[in-house]
């Protein structure tokens, strides 16, 4: 009897510690992060097509990458064609698709339309190309834009670094006149805050009116006695500029504010030794862990060298946005306040919403082409 | 006859509709109907006075230019005429690229527009005013032009410059001296141009030199191919493009851009347009 | 001062074709500037086949334009040239080309080679040109008539159809094989053909002015217009 | 009513017209000779198309020679083109009422010179015959002092010609007229005086 009830206890005892042995069989499930939907707004068509390209490649890696680091990310790519009036409708068709904050637009008159845009429709607006002048608008209380492209004034930094760091003695302005606003913005800083000698500058006309303009103007430079020249157009006659240059016998060194005269391929095609170009970020100079990621996987993936510019920074720009809309809460003073990883460095924002280019973590890269490859200059 | 109907039908929905709908599709309506008020401004001076304009982004532009620099510019606008009209010299066959030519140059031009250091190739801020009011505006504008075109067609001074599109010697023939009425059916257009243009630059907010584009200096020509030169078709043309080339174009890239060469192919096909068929 | 000299063949010879074409052919081609763009975007492939496409497509406008007055012919070669554009960004819808191009010493002059060459043909094409205007007194004759009206030609039995033909197809052919040599050494993109196109557009309008001399002056006034602007 | 004095024209080298001298009181005077005889260059300077290089016109006692067609038009002096040149674009009707400024009037015209039946169809839809009528309509139309008819009879059928003369008879009382033709045969029913007009120069009048 006790027999039978000890041996009752036992099993029971047994029972109990086998149960109590055994895990848990419902394991507590993970919250789930909710979507971000990010509108992206690229010049697929008209004047900007090939820049339209590079960006919408860009978001496409950047969605995969942040996918990658565990973000819920949806981006969607919407055409803004190469007029500010397309501009405003896809933002706001964008706005229709219910997306968190839109980043992108090419040229400056778009990214103004985009940032009155913005503040109309309470979208955040980063603007990731463009360096129209933003910072008026956010002063006057539009607190829906965001930039983390240059303004004008880091482009003369740059500029002015690169005549400072090769200890140039003189220098020679080319502006190039459908981008005057942008052109003379950034040679005023350069003259007010460099050392070196300024020669003298002269004009590209558009080549709307002019397409032999570039010519006139490489000759007549060629002549001059000059170590530096800074060349403000960053489109397709730069490289004729250059090539006709070079031809006329000029042989000082070329800094271009980047843009076509900044694609490895290009400057590996052209191979005119002495081209010196900024640019967001090189693949020699890796900033943050994401650098490589973007240049490989771009290469990887699109099977031509990725753009240092406008795609690097229409990706930085998603990766920015996705960072501070997955700490929850309101975008804006996330975004003020956080410090986000791009591919082109660590990104903050000053109080007019402009991204703290040239601080420690995040700076513009120098590079050089000549003898056939490309070296950092800083 | 049913189909003319049906047209008016419809305009008249594309016209009430959108004012009750969301601000996505009421700023399309808006920017459809500165475009169709653009639209019939060309198709009059084409029609009436026989001149195809490609460059009629001209007074479009300059008086959005003017609207966006300071509003009070826009009583000026009317003689964006004199910009247009003397290129009538080049004869009404040169017309069209000599207009289209200059319109390029105005374009180019644009970006030299500096003003208390704004503008360039930034553009202009232009006063934007509530949607809702300027949609109310432009609707009430395109009624009252394409009434006043009408009447003024009919009229016998419409009939008077019609002949002097028709033949200036024959004109003459009868004691009509064609100067005056040239001028006047060139200011006509323009004005209703000018006005469009000013309307545009209020609802874009934004005025920057794409406004002398060829985009918007073709605009009115494809507009009114796909309305067979024929007004209230016409106003439905605009509101195709602008449907096609703004509301689809996120969608499909490539595709408004192909629409306008295939619009362009078949217009230059269909013969219901004015211009003086036997010329002596 | 050279290559002044050059550009301003190449854009004569250009402001030619376009001339013509609205003189004899009765159209302003607008699609000119796309062919030349067409031109660059073959010369990646081989230069050779750039102007079988011009002419297969001055072929196209002939055919498909016939009997049309300026205004619809135009607007014809317009539809034309936006059909190519867009042909052509669809096609290489890639960031950037670079035309391969190669350095010739003229007179120590460093020229690119490509370019010079383009100068070359122009040269030619306006000397053949200007050779048949005078020498051959019947066939300038036979042009005027077509110049003055196409129907009067018909009813003196000059082939009108013919000479619109060959106008057309040589012109587009022309513009297509300069587009393959001059955008060598340039990034190319599916517009670039415009600015040239406008451009000689606009030389081919200031020389329109001056009626029978036009052939003649095209050359001093393209010079003179390059040298200016 | 009209006087021409030492009007001579030239274009280029060859001498169209060479001192001509005539005055016209009233009725309907005709001119005739072979093509090319100047006779459509004389009533062109007369209504102000083509300027004399030489000579004086008066209408009325007051000079006309350099002035503009529009403005000779509205003295009284109306223009029939022998090609003619109408709105080819606005119908019939329209045509006639900018000639004639009121809708009765036009209606009456276009009996007289039996356009009604073409009255709502475009110029350019309109047989040649019709539109000779419709430039003849025209030029009457303008209510004028005096008619310059340029080949009034060319290119029309025996009906439309008898049309035309019924037509001229009965305004030739009211309206003085200067018509041209290279055939004197129907012109001498009308005309109350003729010149002949050779190589430029008036070798003779009846």
């Amino acid at each position: 009897m006790i027999g039978k009830l000890k041996a009752g206890l036992i099993v029971g005892l047994i029972v109990f510690l086998l149960f109590c042995a055994t895990p848990p069989q419902t394991p507590t499930p993970q919250p789930q992060m909710p979507e971000i939907k990010i509108g992206v707004l690229v010049p697929k068509t008209g004047e900007f097509s090939s820049a339209g390209l590079v960006m919408e490649n860009a978001a496409k890696l950047a969605e995969k990458h942040a996918k990658e680091m565990g973000y819920n990310v949806k981006v969607i790519i919407y055409d803004c064609g190469d007029k500010p009036e397309t501009t405003k409708t896809a933002f706001l068709s964008l706005v229709r698709e219910g997306v968190t904050a839109i980043v992108g637009t090419y040229s400056s008159p778009q990214a103004m339309t985009a940032a009155d845009t913005a503040n109309e429709s309470k979208v955040v607006f980063v603007a990731s190309v463009a360096s129209a002048n933003l910072e008026s608008k956010v002063k006057t209380g539009n607190k829906y834009i965001f930039r983390n492209a240059y303004n004008t004034s880091y482009w003369g930094i740059l500029a002015v670094e690169f005549l400072e760091k090769t200890k140039a003695k003189s220098y020679y302005l080319i502006g190039y006149e459908p981008l005057k606003t942008f052109n003379l913005g950034m040679f005023s800083l350069i003259k007010n805050s460099t050392k070196a000698e300024f020669r003298g500058e002269s004009w590209v006309k558009s080549p709307t009116v002019s397409p032999e303009d570039y010519k006139r103007v490489a000759q007549e430079v060629a002549k001059k006695d000059v170590e530096v020249i800074i060349v403000g157009d960053p489109g397709l006659g730069s490289v004729d500029f250059v090539r006709e240059y070079r031809l006329a016998g000029g042989n000082a060194t070329i800094y271009s504010v980047g843009g076509t005269l900044a694609l490895p391929d290009i400057l590996a095609k052209l191979n005119i030794s002495g081209i010196a170009f900024q640019a967001a970020a090189l693949e020699v100079k890796a900033k943050t862990n994401l650098t490589k990621k973007y240049f490989e996987d771009y290469r990887k993936y699109y099977g031509t060298e990725a753009n240092n510019y406008a795609g690097i920074l229409t990706y930085d720009a998603i990766l920015i946005v996705t960072q501070a809309a997955a700490k929850g809460g309101d975008l804006i003073s996330n975004l003020e306040r956080g410090t986000f990883i791009g591919a082109a460095g660590v990104y903050e924002f000053d109080e007019n919403h402009q991204a703290k280019w040239g601080s420690e973590k995040l700076q513009g890269t120098i590079g050089i082409y000549g003898e056939g490859r490309i070296q950092v200059v800083s | 006859m049913l189909v003319n109907i049906a047209i008016r039908i419809l305009v008249l929905v594309l016209l009430i509709l959108p004012a009750f709908l969301d601000c996505y599709t009421k700023l399309l309506a808006a920017s459809a109907l500165t475009l169709a008020i653009f639209t019939v401004s060309w198709l009059y001076l084409e029609k009436d006075s026989g001149w195809a304009s490609l460059g009629h982004s001209i007074p479009f532009g300059v008086s959005a230019y003017l609207f966006a620099i300071n509003p009070l510019l826009i009583f000026f606008s009317p003689l964006t005429t004199f910009l247009l009209f003397p290129l009538s010299i080049f004869g009404k066959h040169t017309f069209p690229f000599a207009s289209f030519v200059f319109s390029v140059f105005l374009w180019y031009l644009a970006h030299h527009i500096v003003f208390e250091g704004k503008g360039g190739e930034e553009g202009f801020r232009a006063p934007s005013i509530n949607l809702d009011l300027i949609y109310l505006i432009s609707v009430t504008i395109l009624v009252l032009s394409c009434l006043l075109i009408w009447k003024i067609s009919n009229s016998y001074f419409g009939l008077k410059v019609k002949a002097v599109r028709d033949d200036e010697i024959a004109a003459k023939a009868i004691g009509i001296n064609p100067l005056p009425f040239k001028v006047l059916g060139f200011a006509i257009s323009c004005s209703l141009a000018s006005i469009a243009g000013i309307l545009h630059a209020a609802i874009f907010g934004h005025v920057s030199p794409s406004v002398f584009s060829p985009y918007f200096s073709l605009f009115p020509f494809v507009a009114a191919t796909i309305g067979q030169g024929k007004i209230w078709s016409s106003i439905l043309g605009s509101y195709t493009v602008v449907f096609l080339s703004w509301f689809l174009s996120p969608y499909v890239p490539e595709f408004h851009y192909a629409i306008y060469a295939v619009a362009l192919i078949l217009a230059s096909y269909t013969q219901s347009y004015a211009r003086s068929g036997r010329s002596v | 001062m050279i290559s002044l000299f050059f550009s301003a063949l190449i854009y004569a010879s250009l402001a030619l074709c376009v001339l013509l074409s609205y003189r004899v052919a009765k159209v302003v081609n607008l699609s000119f500037g796309s062919i030349f763009t067409l031109g660059g975007y073959l010369s990646v492939f081989s230069l050779f086949i750039t102007p079988i496409f011009g002419a297969w497509i001055g072929l196209l406008l002939h055919i498909g334009s016939k009997r049309m007055d300026t205004s619809k012919a135009t607007i014809f070669s317009l539809g034309i040239a936006i059909a190519i554009e867009e042909a052509l960004r669809i096609l290489f819808r890639v960031e950037n080309i670079l035309l391969d191009s190669r350095i010739f010493y003229f007179f120590g002059y460093k020229l690119v080679f490509e370019h010079f060459l383009a100068s070359m043909i122009s040269a030619t094409f306006l000397i053949l040109f200007l050779a048949f205007e005078l020498k051959k007194p019947f066939s300038r004759l036979k042009l005027k008539v077509i110049e003055e009206d196409i129907e009067n030609a018909e009813l003196y039995g000059i082939d009108a159809e013919k000479a619109r033909a060959i106008v057309l197809v040589i012109s587009s052919a022309f513009f297509c094989i300069i587009g393959g040599l001059y955008l060598s050494g340039r990034v190319i993109s599916p517009t670039i053909g415009w600015l040239y196109m406008i451009f000689s557009l606009f030389i081919a309008t200031i020389a329109n002015v001056f009626r029978e001399k036009a052939y003649i002056l095209i050359l001093p006034i393209s010079f003179g217009i390059c040298w200016l602007i | 009513m009209l006087e021409v004095v030492e009007v001579s024209k030239m274009f280029g080298r060859n001498v169209v017209l060479k001192n001509v001298t005539f005055s016209l009181k009233n009725g309907i005077l005709g001119i005739y000779g072979a093509n090319g005889s100047g006779k459509t260059t004389l009533l062109k300077i007369i209504s102000g198309f083509e300027k004399p290089n030489c000579g004086r016109v008066f209408f009325n006692g007051r000079e006309i020679t350099n002035k503009a067609p529009q403005e000779i038009v509205k003295l009284g002096v109306a223009m029939a083109f022998q090609i003619p040149r109408v709105f080819w674009n606005l119908t019939v009707h329209e045509n006639v009422l900018l000639a004639a400024r009121e809708t009765d009037y036009t209606a009456e015209i276009c009996k007289e010179l039996n356009l009604e039946d073409v009255l709502f169809k475009k110029a350019k839809e309109i047989s040649q015959g019709k539109v000779k009528l419709l430039q003849l309509a025209m030029c009457f139309a303008l209510k004028p002092k005096l008619a310059l008819l340029d080949e009034p009879f060319a290119s029309l059928d025996a009906e439309n010609v008898e049309v035309v003369l019924g037509f001229l008879k009965k305004r030739g009382n009211e309206i003085s007229m200067i018509i041209t033709a290279h055939r004197t045969k129907i012109l001498k029913t009308i005309a109350s005086q003729m010149l002949e007009i050779r190589g430029g120069k008036i070798v003779g009048s009846s």
